[in-house]
């Protein structure tokens, strides 16, 4: 019983991980500007990392396995973040200040 | 053509097709750099076609597992091959990186015909 | 999949920086898929694969914000497409 | 479903290819380039190809993209357009070659045919007797250290001459007086955040990448991939901190020493198998057992080829950071 809903739910974690990845990749491709597409890729990057490595660790149990999902997770959850912040400070540090008007033309003018 | 044998060398058109992407990115362009990353898209075409050739249908990485019932393999060799010579690509990668920095810096200027101009 | 997105983004992306961010972007994916995959052939020890990127990932993304800070203090201005 | 995925894998493969082949900013060629090779490694991966996958995923997201954003740094970033007269040449011979090629592909066996000839020569010799002569699983590491033993060698051997190569062409001008400087004083340490996560971080990968080296053996991994791990922890330290602290916590020479000790220690174990002798790199001659033997052999080389392949990418990374951009001729 307790066998059954454990995969159930670690299936379910699976499939939201999978869906936050897609939702993610989306929002890259449909936001207006550079930061809004930061927050969608980071944001859903850490919710799929959370889900799809809780799913992965409740199918595979109390091994190894487990322990080097949890690094990993731990990992990617310092790592992404910290990325993003870089990015969006080369980004703003570059001259990439008006949101919406990021076409190529623009950024001359937003030049410091 | 069935499709078994469209899928069976799928792999093998993309390596060539990688392959001459790359051989024209070295050949056509006249940025030094530009011509280093055709280089190494060429040279990643060549490990494609070495790691495709190392697999074997419903077989898993040879590392042998204990306990597995008649398992089946793929070819280590060409993996060693490829393993050793990712490292010494990046390493060549970067000596003619090195070679092109020092024409910049005697030349001021990366591109082919503005060399071959400047002789 | 996202990967399609990513690339996608990468390949139109309007700024150099949307470049940079589905190159980071594809990194943890790749983390992520190499997790799933090697689950699902069961072979759970090729975890390290997935480890590996998800430590190695933050470097070529802080190599830019250094390249990008190197540029502005040497005066030469900043990146554009 | 392999298929499916391979399929859409080496489309995408293709794709990227072509991004790079087109942009004129060679920055965005750069980041494209990183895409394609981590899009690479999973394609390995799914060819089971696993130690391979993990040597391009340790060389090819950071070392690379590292080595040519800092060659980059110092020429320019722009292309400024092809040889226009030679394009529609190129075009046609590139055409040409890609329809010879793919017609010299339908005679080859498919994709994963267990008949194909590469699968009939040596390596079911190596897959059978791996167990029994190293006793260890890993297969690849086996062939890599013990089987090919010579080609390893001889790889290591570029890779010494590459970086020694880049020392010469870039080095020329360390400590040859005042114009000599160290560029990058201060590093990302005003950036809180990365300094605070990296600090955390570099531990973490020189862990991993020991475990890399000495777990070779059982997982995938080995010396060239701990040697890449290591150096990019390395790399991630002097990015954080600037030239001048990550060049006084490790320094040139050390990094010179590495490499030459690890290639002289791969060296060194098969002379030394000679004069117990045996032939040149013939670890069983080393003990009483042979299995123990060749195992411990294996560990040196490894160790070796690692401490090697770190110290050479290493060098060649300082080489690049160290060096100070010339005016640019407008």
């Amino acid at each position: 019983m307790i066998e059954v809903a454990i995969e159930w739910l670690g299936n379910a974690l699976l499939i939201v991980g999978a869906a936050s990845v897609l939702i993610g990749g989306i929002g890259v491709i449909r936001m207006p500007d550079l930061y809004s597409r930061m927050h969608a890729s980071s944001l859903t990057d850490t919710m799929a990392t959370l889900a799809l490595f809780s799913g992965l660790m409740l199918h595979s149990g109390f091994t190894l396995a487990t322990i080097k999902l949890m690094a990993i997770m731990a990992f990617l959850l310092l790592t992404g973040p910290t990325a993003t912040y870089a990015l969006a400070n080369a980004a703003f540090r570059s001259g990439i200040e008006q949101p919406r008007s990021l076409n190529t033309d623009d950024q001359e003018k937003s030049a410091p | 053509m069935t499709l078994d044998a469209f899928l069976g060398h799928f792999n093998y058109w993309v390596f060539a097709i990688l392959l001459m992407i790359g051989f024209y990115a070295v050949i056509a362009k006249g940025n030094l750099i530009k011509k280093l990353v055709g280089l190494s898209i060429f040279q990643s075409a060549v490990f494609l076609m070495y790691i495709s050739m190392s697999k074997v249908e419903g077989g898993t990485a040879p590392i042998l597992q204990a306990g597995a019932v008649d398992p089946i393999y793929s070819n280590p060799l060409p993996q060693v091959l490829i393993l050793t010579a990712i490292v010494v690509g990046v390493a060549t990668l970067s000596l003619g990186l090195a070679i092109v920095v020092r024409i910049n810096e005697r030349y001021g200027s990366i591109e082919e015909r503005e060399l071959l101009d400047a002789d | 999949m996202t990967m399609v997105l990513a690339v996608a983004r990468a390949v139109k992306g309007p700024s150099i920086y949307d470049r940079v961010l589905a190159a980071n972007m594809f990194g943890t994916k790749t983390a992520l898929l190499l997790a799933v995959v090697s689950f699902l052939f069961g072979r759970m020890d090729f975890l390290d694969l997935a480890l590996a990127y998800a430590l190695i990932n933050l470097v070529g993304v802080l190599a830019v914000l250094e390249f990008v800070e190197g540029r502005i203090e040497s005066g030469k201005g900043k990146l554009d497409d | 479903m392999t298929i499916v995925f391979a399929l859409f894998l080496l489309t995408l493969l293709v794709v990227t290819a072509l991004a790079i082949v087109r942009t004129k900013n060679l920055f965005i060629a750069t980041m494209l380039l990183s895409i394609f090779s981590l899009l690479m490694a999973v394609n390995f991966f799914i060819l089971d190809a696993a130690d391979v996958a993990l040597t391009e995923a340790a060389v090819g997201a950071g070392v690379t993209t590292v080595i040519f954003l800092s060659a980059l740094r110092l020429t320019s970033q722009y292309e400024r357009g092809s040889l226009a007269s030679s394009r529609w040449i190129a075009v046609i011979v590139v055409v040409t070659t890609t329809v010879l090629l793919i017609s010299g592909t339908i005679n080859t066996p498919n994709l994963g045919d267990p008949n194909a000839p590469v699968h009939q020569h040596v390596a079911p010799f190596y897959l059978e007797n791996t167990e029994a002569l190293m006793g260890f699983p890993n297969v690849v590491t086996a062939v890599l250290s013990s089987f090919r033993g010579y080609d390893t060698l001889g790889e290591v051997f570029v890779v010494f001459i590459a970086a020694v190569g880049v020392m010469f062409i870039l080095d020329a001008r360390q400590g040859t007086g005042p114009e000599y400087e160290l560029r990058v004083e201060k590093g990302l340490k005003h950036h809180l955040i990365p300094r605070a996560v990296g600090g955390l971080l570099i531990p973490f990968m020189l862990l991993f990448g020991l475990y890399v080296q000495f777990h070779g053996e059982y997982g995938p991994g080995g010396g060239f991939q701990a040697g890449a791990i290591v150096a990019t922890a390395f790399i991630l330290h002097a990015i954080l901190e600037g030239e001048r602290t990550a060049l006084k916590a490790f320094s040139r020479n050390a990094q010179m020493a590495l490499i030459i000790g690890g290639s002289t220690l791969y060296g060194a174990v098969g002379v030394v198998c000679m004069l117990k002798g045996g032939t040149f790199l013939d670890y069983s001659v080393l003990m009483e057992d042979p299995v123990t033997a060749r195992q411990v052999g294996i560990i040196i080389i490894e160790l070796g080829v690692g401490m090697a392949v770190c110290g050479a990418l290493l060098s060649i990374f300082h080489s690049f950071a160290a060096r100070k951009p010339v005016a640019q001729a407008k």
